[in-house]
């Protein structure tokens, strides 16, 4: 797949709570491919602080609209100011990066299971899939009911179950307590989230031989493979999350 | 028409943009983003004898107007290079420049010796100046009589063009130059990286998992353009500018400090077409101040006054 | 309530933040924005025997997160700081410390004896590491055994606080602190201006009168720290970290490294009660992680491992 | 008089011509007395090419509605980040900072002469003087005509010359070619502008014996006279522009 550089427009910024908003995108030029899993470096422009890009993960994509969705949280001076982007203004992308999650074969038993804003690459994912006549459950877990981003387009998809860790909605607890997981026996595991969350589905996966692929966030420099610096150590040696990655089946990872 | 031309003895460079080494790949991460084959050289991420997996995560940080990384030379060695990336790389129609590395004067005459029957690579880059391996690597190009040694063992076995880059980390840049032009290298190529370091207030932990680590980026330029100053003054082979450079008048302070050609590194992560747009830029530049020859303006500084206007 | 004051010896400093030579001026500058008593300390202007008139304007650039100076030490001499600053200075409630400056071994060993007669100076910091005067000056910086003769004859005649302050253009930054503790210096600070320069591609000269200048503020941060947590580790005498410290976790990363206290430069220009807004930080940050004494994080992170959280 | 440090809120921000705009702010204490020739360091955000304060002239300053306007040129990133500001954005400024132009007696024939934007600082000088009983003569050149940034304001004060290079509007030349500088016998003139008018200004006036002050815009670090970056040479040795000036009267000026 073509990789471009390319300044988009912003046509939404809507605010979902304190800390999470969604930048709606589009471009002049007809959109490329996308698949779910696959990530975007932003250029952060007027924030001294922020030198590098920034990546952040493809939220949901509108080829009809030619427009596609990137859901952020603030984590810092870059997530800052990016959030204060209004409507019309600019914003310059190196996309679609990374490879992508796999797409089973029909018929088998589908969770998409997300942590805070590891919610973020799950949405393309759940249509990605439907599209391709699968159905996935769903489970998001957060902190606690003011965080939740969910905001009925999972919903729409497929059935979500929710936790939240003091219990304010869904299930109380983290995401990898949720009685799901004890009830119901899945095929396949696609996760996202905080690295311990990770694990634990990993492990769960393991023991039940669950095929499972999570997604990784780790720290890039360039995100096109040239700079070596996002290496995740496999079994096959060091690998790079932009480019081997960053979806990653836990088979290859040394969890 | 604007010259862009320069040469190191009877080496052509269509133009004076080079990509600096472990910045650039092997070119080939780039080609979504621009033709290669326009620029004047690309050098090719460190390579060792034997592979390498570098160091371990985390290997970068942010910091103000900089980076700092310690990847460690990760890479497949020189076996994996002949078969599988010599056979791509040598279809660019450029200057494919091999930027080797080692800890032992043995590691890098014997790459030299396999690097120089490869018949498409005109160059190599001598990397005397990684500040993340632990034995060797930084040690030879902060240590005046290591660099000799390690130049001119190199130079006897390797008959082509013979780049030598030098590590900032040192006392008197101009003595390690001159060391490098007297054991026979061609030109002299720097800044590498400056050792640095970064620490996470929130886990109270370094930031990367080698503690310190090389420093790259616009922060690194002012010191960068002083060396390349001092050094250009200093000796008579030519000498390429790395260091920071980000845009067209970033290049074109090196220029006007002495340097012959410039490499761009950290600058290509953030926009991975930047080196092109340089080499347009410059020639505008020349354009705008009415010269044909970037050969004009190259060390002017030292013909000019000082001062504002 | 947690505890900031350390200690060089038996002198006292009521907090670890200090300001630094050359950007705080003489402190009354700065009165509007804060009350100078209330910080560990102020390290005046660099002073010589006799009056400067420094280097020809320009003598400064912006560069990317910092600035380049070529000040050169301006300075009205000894004499006129006796009979006219000394006694405005001697008011403040907290340590002023003289930084001294000279050509000459005896220049300095001159500047020592007479600062030693002024019974409110407890301190001097020894600036051998000016890279903006032509003879001496840096030359006693980046030469191990000029680093020691004049350490040596120093401290001969000053019987009270003696801090070496260290240029950081040098190979082997931990040699140069030993062979200042070993000649009985109290404490070193570290570091004084990267050597810099930058050009204006307008006009095509350098931005300096003096073409190279020093360079300051969060674009040398890095490689401060890195060097501050070397000397740390190599010394048994407090170490005092300075470079482009803008805020409290700027601050704070020194200490995790190392350093006992800090000196506030460039950032003073932008924010001229930033050294008192990062007193009040470094406490609530050790509140915050649960510390009662700033000497528990000195350091801390060649205890903890390396990496993300 | 005290120096602040305080963040202002902006006002209006009025674009004059293609490089020029007029930014108005306000506090929420009241305002410091302030003097003609004075000026204000400003911290540009969201500039990453802009690491030190800007300084600015006090354009005109307005007590009772508790206002005051800079005239800024765009000369770089930090200017033109600050063109961008937007009505209700906070600025960050400490000022009052300099010395400023001398009063001259009664009766005496003043000249204001200023040159592009150099005419900053005079238009607070000028209304001052007013307020002193003091009539003052301006003199204004510009490259050409829609560069004139004169709105009006001038010729409610005083009788207004204009100079423009190209002759679109006013007398053809430089400032210092108008036939006012002939005809006229001024006895002080006070002169803001490019460095060579301001040289030209002074030797005029130094051949006539007329008092002269012009204001400087050296490069400064600190503006708070600590840096002793900003030194001008004079017959006193180095002095200090953002502390014995920006105002020196050209007697003490090495020109
Ligand atoms: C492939 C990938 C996909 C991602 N997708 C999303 C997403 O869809 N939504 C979302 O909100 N976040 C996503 N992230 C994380 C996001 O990139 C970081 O939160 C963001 O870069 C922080 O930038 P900042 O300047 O606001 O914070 P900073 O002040 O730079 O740092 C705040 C925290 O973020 C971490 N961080 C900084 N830079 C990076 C980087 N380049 N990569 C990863 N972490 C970094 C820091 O270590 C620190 O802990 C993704 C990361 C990766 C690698
Ligand atoms: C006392 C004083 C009063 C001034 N009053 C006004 C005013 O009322 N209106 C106005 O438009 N301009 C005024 N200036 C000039 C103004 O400060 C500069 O144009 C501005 O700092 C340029 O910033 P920049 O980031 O846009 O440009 P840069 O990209 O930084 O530089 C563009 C040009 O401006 C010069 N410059 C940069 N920084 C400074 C600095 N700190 N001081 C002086 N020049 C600098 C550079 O040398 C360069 O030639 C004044 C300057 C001084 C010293
Ligand atoms: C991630 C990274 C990896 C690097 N790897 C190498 C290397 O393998 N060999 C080498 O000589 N220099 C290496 N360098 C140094 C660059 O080639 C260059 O000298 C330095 O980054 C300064 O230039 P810049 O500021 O333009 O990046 C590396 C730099 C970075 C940032
Ligand atoms: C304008 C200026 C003048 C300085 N003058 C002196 C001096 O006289 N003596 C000295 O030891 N250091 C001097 N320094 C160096 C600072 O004290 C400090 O070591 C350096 O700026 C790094 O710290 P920073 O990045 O916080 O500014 C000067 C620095 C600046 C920017
Ligand atoms: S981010 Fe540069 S190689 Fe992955
Ligand atoms: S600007 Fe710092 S002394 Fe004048």
């Amino acid at each position: 797949m073509t990789k471009r550089i390319e300044d988009l427009k912003i046509t939404e910024n809507t605010r979902l709570n304190k800390d999470i908003f969604i930048l709606g995108l589009s471009g002049n030029s007809s959109l490329p491919e996308m698949r779910p899993g696959q990530f975007a470096q932003i250029k952060v422009e007027g924030s001294p602080g922020t030198f590098l890009r920034r990546p952040f993960s493809i939220h949901d994509v509108d080829y009809e609209r030619n427009t596609f969705r990137l859901l952020i949280q603030i984590a810092g001076d870059g997530t800052e100011t990016l959030s204060k982007l209004r409507k019309g203004d600019t914003l310059n992308l190196i996309y679609p990066l990374g490879n992508s999650f796999s797409v089973p074969e029909k018929n088998k038993r589908i969770l998409l299971a997300g942590g805070g804003c590891g919610v973020a690459p799950l949405l393309f994912l759940a249509k990605y899939l439907k599209s391709h006549g699968l159905n996935a459950d769903i489970l998001l877990g957060y902190r606690n009911s003011e965080r939740i981003i969910e905001s009925g387009e999972f919903s729409a998809i497929g059935n979500v179950f929710i936790a939240t860790e003091d219990g304010s909605e869904g299930e109380k607890g983290l995401l990898t307590d949720h009685p799901l997981l004890k009830k119901e026996s899945f095929d396949v595991i696609y996760c996202c989230g905080p690295v311990t969350m990770m694990k634990t589905v990993a492990v769960y996966c393991r023991k039940r031989n669950i095929s499972c692929e999570v997604s990784l966030e780790n720290l890039m420099g360039c995100g096109i493979g040239a700079c070596l610096c996002c290496v995740v150590e496999t079994t096959e040696g060091n690998m790079l999350t932009c480019t081997d990655g960053p979806v990653f089946n836990i088979n290859v990872l040394k969890w | 028409m604007v010259n862009l031309g320069f040469s190191i003895g009877d080496l052509r460079f269509k133009n004076p943009v080079l990509t600096a080494s472990g910045t650039f790949g092997y070119g080939s991460e780039f080609d979504d983003f621009l033709d290669v084959s326009l620029l004047g050289g690309i050098i090719l991420k460190g390579t060792t004898l034997e592979p390498r997996e570098g160091n371990a995560y985390p290997r970068m940080a942010e910091t103000p107007s900089g980076m700092l990384n310690s990847v460690g030379l990760q890479n497949k060695g020189i076996e994996f290079f002949e078969k599988n990336i010599y056979p791509r790389v040598s279809s660019y129609n450029t200057n494919v420049i091999v930027n080797i590395n080692g800890n032992h004067i043995d590691d890098y005459v014997g790459l030299a010796e396999r690097i120089s029957r490869l018949d498409k690579i005109p160059a190599i880059e001598l990397n005397i100046s990684c500040p993340n391996v632990k034995m060797g690597g930084m040690a030879f190009g902060t240590n005046l009589g290591a660099t000799r040694d390690v130049t001119r063992a190199v130079r006897a076995v390797y008959p082509k063009k013979l780049i030598v880059k030098l590590s900032p980390n040192v006392t008197d840049i101009v003595s390690f130059a001159q060391a490098a032009e007297e054991e026979g290298a061609d030109s002299i190529s720097l800044i590498n990286t400056l050792l640095g370091m970064a620490i996470d207030t929130g886990s109270m932990k370094p930031a990367l998992s080698t503690i310190t680590g090389g420093l790259s980026g616009p922060a690194v330029k002012p010191v960068a353009l002083r060396m390349v100053w001092q050094v250009a003054r200093s000796v008579r082979i030519p000498v390429i500018g790395i260091g920071g450079i980000m845009n067209t008048r970033d290049a074109v302070e090196f220029f006007l400090a002495g340097a012959s050609a410039v490499q761009i590194g950290t600058a290509s992560f953030i926009d991975p077409g930047v080196s092109l747009k340089i080499v347009g830029g410059i020639s505008d530049y020349l354009s705008s101040k009415g010269f044909s020859d970037i050969k004009e303006i190259i060390g002017i500084i030292n013909r000019q006054g000082t001062g504002k206007s």
